[in-house]
């Protein structure tokens, strides 16, 4: 077991460095450093709707509302105090922070819906922060309102948002491969028994929402950090769907899944727009609907995903 | 086992997709008497239709200037920015440090063309909008200039000071109402400088209500603002809205003056409900100038649609980097930025051009009537 | 106090034309729990194909409503015949039928903004009959308020017919109560809810229709904040449930009308989300619905 | 004192009476079985013990306490676990983490620990493992052990339900028809199953069941219901020859 620990964290070490090397000599253009750099935050982000959907259940379509609260918020604070690590560590720090205190603020009562009807809230939720949003400089004129926010110092580099990306995903992978992981599953698998077999179904729904709400709002904070504008059409209640089709392709239950979704993803709008020809831009929208649908008929589990229950194979004794 | 073997593939891909990327990268370079121009704007999307017309105009200037700029071939790099900040950044990195281009026209819309132009700056490539009207595009958050950013529309609050100077000055007005989007940085920057010049001009505002931009329902604030009596209605905003407002106001049997500005100029304007409204513009069409009629002209006959303001100024944008590239005689961003700054009264559909020091055009304003039978009538031109 | 009266006709017409949109949700929710997102997008294709009616092809107004009815009630049966019914019969949790309900909006909305369907514009419908103003006393009303408010008043009082007089409505009222005793009892379900979406489309389609001559502006992506509107009016007045739909409806629109005559239009949006996530974890079966306990 | 008291219990449903009036009395180490025919009320008189739907009237006390107000999870955390008549198993999980789930009150680390994999953690889920895997052995799981609890066949899931219940380290444990849908040979493993728990748990136990020859060679006492009402209790000989019940169950003409 710790041989197996030692051998990824070396793995994943050495892929830190061959990927700082081609980016350092130029081998990775300025381009794909960027793209590379975007798909690690939206798996942030998406790992944290895995937590709240894929393993808690809690279906959730306001997911860009907890990346637009922590970009938003990091951003005005890391504007407020300027350039330099310390601000910039406060800023990634307030922005989860933020945005898990939302999550809190907003999960404690909603959460006791079910499905259909959590996802219309989450939804309305999220229509709500975005006129917020629109309306953010009647609360400080640094936040811009429908105007955007620019002059957020540009401090995300690939060193940043790697290492968060990783440590986000271990910190998600162990605490699904714990007792509180797998109470969340039983919530998602059957909310009743779960609370007679003595799981504090609430409590738990709202862990896995704030966590799950902290990460996009990590997420949301890179992003502040990487990307010179924010704008509030960036977090708008339709840029949810984008996490949520990731998820569920990803496959439920599945943080592998997610992970490798989520990359892949931005990777492959990114090839569609070298390969695929402009007139046939406007079938991008097409296609992303009919995979959807296609996918929840045929294989309603997600493309990468199968039972869960596989993971039950591993000892527990890491 | 299954899960440590996907682990490894997430990683391979993710490291395949970022060396092929690479690839392609390395293998593109900038050829001898060619010069690289990318260009920028929403192909789908929700601005999908401005971006389109901003294409057209972009065309349209580079098929008349045969591809060439001076002694230099054009060669283009295109792509869509689906009105998203994002995007937009992606596409100018994609651009600068894999296409090499020496120069960017785009975006169109003010919260692409900002993150835009904040990657061009720092990376020293010139870029040019034809249409993102909001301040910032050019200079940065404390009010600096964006070196190598420009533009060929005038900017929102010029707008804003010269309707409400015509609307004291001609129309003889004293009181005046103001639609506008509360979530469209364009439309709200007109607004706030109408305002203050209105104001200023010894008018009343009586009203300044706002609404969403995905609402289609005006008729509350629209019997809000009949209550109020206004002897003319303010309406910044793209045609789309000002189409349905006016329909709303119609109907509601309310007979003043309708202002607008830019966001007017459209064929999908809606001309029965507009009809008597007047509107600021970059250019009229029955402007005598030879850089005018060609531009209507040759446009209307490859197109077979009248030009609208997207067209036209993605049109003066491309021509004023043609001309640039053209003096400069070289591909090096630098030398082009000088040679865009020192340009002095460009002739351009929308006046005899040359930038201030925040890279603005000066230039003087069309106020345009709306007629009934889908055209425009020339009432004045109003000086900066 | 003209004013206010006036906002009060102005909220009705809204309101009426989101309870003819509410009811679609109302009815295919209690029939097979479904929120059913794509809704919104068959009222947009109902704008759509009324425009055409009176605008491009010369029909009558009223004629290119019942066009556009027709026309959409099959698209509701194919939207569930295609979609639906396969993940119906699967079994397949109530989530995996609302992803694939928001993805065939997306679709809807993605394909028909392509070119050669109805094109990404934004049309500009011009109305086919002029818009005149009646002044009852100091209150003006448009002959347009007038309009809408008459043709949704009949389509309620065709739809209650339905509903409580005809074999069919009976069929549907037993399935929406307990779909296996009505299979039971000898009822096809499947084209129980076949008739259902038709229905529920055709009323759709009468909204759209008379939300582009009363808003006239139309586009791909027009059905989507109505269609959200509608549903929470829906909620509001208690999902399921016909009557509640109605008052739902007339509730959110004087509540949208009002606020933004006399509170703020900063928040509009803003607003009706609110009321719809405070009436959920109030009284979630809203105002005239019923709740029932879940069984272990 | 008794281990379990409801004391003049009822539930409406909508101003319908699912349950009224019930009193009931466990002593500890009690096995009682609670009968009737179908729609008496019997999964009801559960749901109020468990406080699923809590009594409109009357109180549900364990060893003394009032159980009013507490939710479900606290009263299983108090010691009372069930099961379900239909299968509620977590039908995606490995048979191994359906029963660690229900230890999760007792797992003895907290989310930090989780969260950056401590000492502790490490020595806690050893814990819980082996007391799972114990429990699975207890049922004859244990080849069972990672493979998903919806792929079980019936009669290990019905063993399965027992052994999560007993995950939860119960006093009281609420048996709901367990027997359903089990052959003959099933119901007598089933039956020696309940008694040998309930001697090595030291568990007091309330049955529901219809298969009365294991409700009659198992239970020392019953409690018959019908429309809501107890129409008797006794021993299950007293039972057997008691009139109102024979005239509940045959009167009805459900099968006994």
């Amino acid at each position: 077991m710790r041989a197996r620990s030692f051998a990824i964290a070396g793995a994943i070490l050495g892929l830190y460095g061959l990927l700082e090397l081609l980016r350092q000599t130029g081998i990775i253009s300025a381009y794909w450093a960027q793209i590379m750099d975007l798909s690690l935050i939206i798996t942030i982000s998406a790992v944290g709707l895995s937590l709240i959907y894929g393993f808690t259940g809690q279906f959730s379509l306001g997911h860009a509302a907890f990346y637009g609260v922590g970009a938003y918020t990091a951003g005005f604070v890391s504007k407020t105090l300027g350039a330099g690590a310390p601000g910039f560590v406060l800023a990634l720090v307030a922005g989860a922070v933020a945005a898990g205190l939302v999550a809190l603020l907003i999960g404690l009562p909603i959460l006791r819906l079910r499905s259909d009807y959590l996802g219309i809230a989450t939804l309305g939720f999220g229509v709500i922060i975005r006129v917020l949003l629109d309306n953010s400089h009647k609360l400080s004129p640094t936040l811009g309102g429908a105007k955007g926010m620019m002059g957020v110092p540009q401090l995300a580099s690939f060193v940043w948002i790697f290492w968060l990306a990783v440590g986000a995903i271990w910190l998600a992978a162990n605490l699904i491969r714990s007792s509180y992981g797998r109470a969340c599953i039983s919530i998602r698998e059957d909310e009743v028994a779960a609370d007679l077999m003595g799981v504090n179904t609430t409590a738990l729904k709202t862990l896995a929402f704030v966590v799950g709400g902290a990460l996009a709002g990590l997420a949301g904070a890179l992003y502040a950090h990487r990307y010179p504008f924010l704008h509030p059409s960036t977090f708008d209640y339709l840029k949810s769907l984008d996490v949520l089709l990731v998820v569920v392709l990803g496959g439920l239950g599945s943080l592998t899944g997610t992970v490798v979704t989520a990359i892949g993803w931005v990777f492959l709008l990114e090839w569609l727009r070298a390969v695929l020809p402009s007139e046939y831009m406007d079938l991008r929208g097409v296609v992303y609907a009919l995979v959807l649908i296609v996918l929840m008929i045929a294989r309603p589990q997600g493309l990468l995903g199968g039972s869960s229950a596989k993971g039950g194979k591993r000892r527990a004794t890491a | 086992m299954k899960r440590i073997a996907a682990g490894i593939l997430a990683f391979a891909m993710f490291a395949v997709a970022g060396c092929g990327g690479a690839q392609l990268g390395t293998s593109s370079g900038t050829g001898g008497q060619s010069v690289k121009i990318g260009f920028i704007a929403p192909l789908t999307g929700d601005a999908k239709t401005y971006g389109e017309s901003a294409k057209k105009g972009f065309d349209l200037a580079l098929e008349q200037a045969g591809n060439k700029a001076g002694n230099f071939t054009v060669a283009v790099t295109s792509g869509d920015d689906r009105n998203d900040p994002t995007e937009g950044v992606n596409l100018a990195t994609k651009m600068i440090s894999q296409d090499k281009v020496s120069a960017i026209v785009g975006a169109v819309t003010s919260s692409v063309t900002i993150p835009v132009s904040e990657v061009a700056n720092s990376s020293k490539i010139v870029m040019i909008t034809g249409t993102a009207t909001a301040a910032k595009v050019t200079v940065d958050d404390k009010g600096a200039r964006k070196p190598y950013a420009f533009r060929a529309p005038f900017i929102d609050p010029f707008q804003g000071q010269v309707a409400a100077k015509f609307a004291v000055e001609n129309l003889k007005v004293k009181t005046a109402a103001i639609l506008y989007d509360k979530g469209n940085d364009y439309s709200i920057g007109l607004t706030e400088e109408f305002q203050k010049t209105f104001a200023a001009k010894g008018g009343t505002v009586v009203a300044s209500l706002s609404y969403g931009k995905d609402d289609t329902d005006f008729s509350a604030i629209v019997t809000n603002v009949a209550a109020k009596k206004p002897d003319m209605i303010y309406l910044p905003d793209y045609y789309g809205k000002v189409s349905l407002i006016a329909a709303a106001i119609k109907a509601k049997g309310l007979n003043v003056p309708l202002v607008g500005a830019d966001g007017w100029d459209s064929n999908d304007l809606d001309f029965a409900a507009l009809a008597g409204g007047y509107f600021t513009n970059h250019y009229s069409a029955d402007d005598p100038s030879p850089a005018v009629q060609k531009f209507v002209k040759e446009y209307e006959a490859k197109y077979k649609a009248k030009p609208d303001a997207f067209a036209a100024l993605a049109y003066d944008a491309t021509n004023m980097l043609l001309e640039a590239i053209k003096q400069a005689g070289s591909t090096d961003s630098e030398k082009i930025r000088t040679a865009l700054q020192g340009l002095k009264e460009f002739p351009a559909v929308g006046g005899k051009l040359s930038f201030d020091a925040n890279g603005n055009p000066i230039k003087a304003a069309a106020i345009l009537q709306v007629q009934a039978n889908k055209s425009y009538k020339f009432i004045t031109s109003v000086q900066p | 106090m003209v004013q206010f009266i006036e906002q009060v006709i102005n909220g009705l017409q809204l309101g009426f034309v989101y309870a003819l949109i509410a009811l679609g949700y109302t009815m295919v929710y209690g029939i097979i729990r479904l929120i059913n997102f794509a809704h919104g997008d068959v009222f947009m294709i109902g704008a759509f194909v009324g425009y055409f009616g009176f605008a491009v092809w010369g029909l009558p107004w009223p004629v290119a409503i019942l066009v556009s009815m027709a026309v959409c009630a099959v698209v509701g049966m194919a939207i569930e015949r295609l979609a639906y019914r396969p993940l119906r019969a699967k079994g397949a949790p109530n989530i995996a039928t609302l992803i694939t309900a928001i993805g065939v909006s997306l679709f809807i909305e993605y394909f028909t903004s392509l070119k050669f369907v109805f094109g990404p514009n934004y049309r500009v419908v011009a109305r086919p009959f002029a818009v005149q103003v009646f002044h009852l006393g100091p209150v003006s009303i448009s002959s347009v308020q007038i309009l809408v408010i008459t043709v949704v008043l009949v389509l309620v009082a065709g739809l209650q017919y339905i509903v409580y007089r005809t074999k069919v409505g009976k069929a549907m009222r037993a399935v929406s109560h307990d779909r296996d005793a009505a299979r039971l009892m000898g009822i096809d379900v499947d084209r129980v809810i076949s008739y259902t979406f038709a229905i529920g489309s055709a009323l759709a389609a009468a909204a759209g229709v008379l939300f582009a001559l009363a808003y006239p502006q139309i586009s791909p992506f027009m059905g989507i904040m109505p269609g959200l509107k509608a549903f929470t009016a829906a909620v509001l007045g208690g999902i399921g449930s016909i009557p509640g739909a109605l008052l739902g409806a007339v509730l959110m629109g004087q509540a949208e009308t009002l606020t933004a005559a006399y509170i703020t239009t900063d928040f509009r949006d803003a607003i009706a989300f609110g009321i719809l996530i405070l009436v959920l974890l109030l009284r979630p079966a809203g105002l005239l619905g019923k709740a029932g306990p879940e069984k272990v | 004192m008794p281990l379990l008291e409801c004391r003049n219990i009822s539930r409406y449903f909508g101003g319908l009476r699912a349950v009224g009036g019930l009193n009931l009395t466990l002593e500890p180490g009690e096995l009682v079985g609670l009968i009737g025919p179908n729609g008496a009320g019997k999964t009801t008189v559960f749901n109020m013990i468990t406080g699923i739907f809590p009594p409109t009237e009357g109180q549900v006390l364990l060893e003394g306490r009032d159980l009013s107000g507490l939710a479900s999870f606290q009263v299983t955390q108090l010691g009372i676990a069930r099961t379900f008549q239909n299968i509620r198993l977590y039908k995606e999980m490995s048979v191994l983490d359906n029963v660690r789930t229900a230890m999760h009150a007792g797992r003895g680390y907290g989310l930090f620990d989780a969260l950056l994999r401590t000492r502790r953690f490490g020595a806690a889920e050893r814990r819980l493992t082996e007391q799972a895997e114990a429990l699975l052995e207890r049922m004859k799981l244990t080849a069972r052990r990672d493979e998903p609890a919806g792929s079980l066949p019936y009669g290990e899931q019905r063993r399965l339900e027992i052994a999560r219940a007993l995950a939860t380290s119960p006093k009281l444990l609420l048996l709901d028809e367990p027997a359903a849908g089990m052959n003959p040979s099933e119901v007598g493993e089933l039956l020696e199953l309940v008694r040998s728990i309930q001697r090595d748990f030291g568990l007091t136990i309330l049955l529901i069941e219809h298969q009365m020859s294991l409700v009659m060679n198992l239970c020392q006492r019953l409690v018959v219901l019908d429309f809501g009402e107890v129409i008797a209790r006794g021993t299950p000989a007293e039972i057997q020859s008691d009139a109102r019940v024979l005239e509940a169950y045959l009167g009805k003409g459900a099968t006994a």
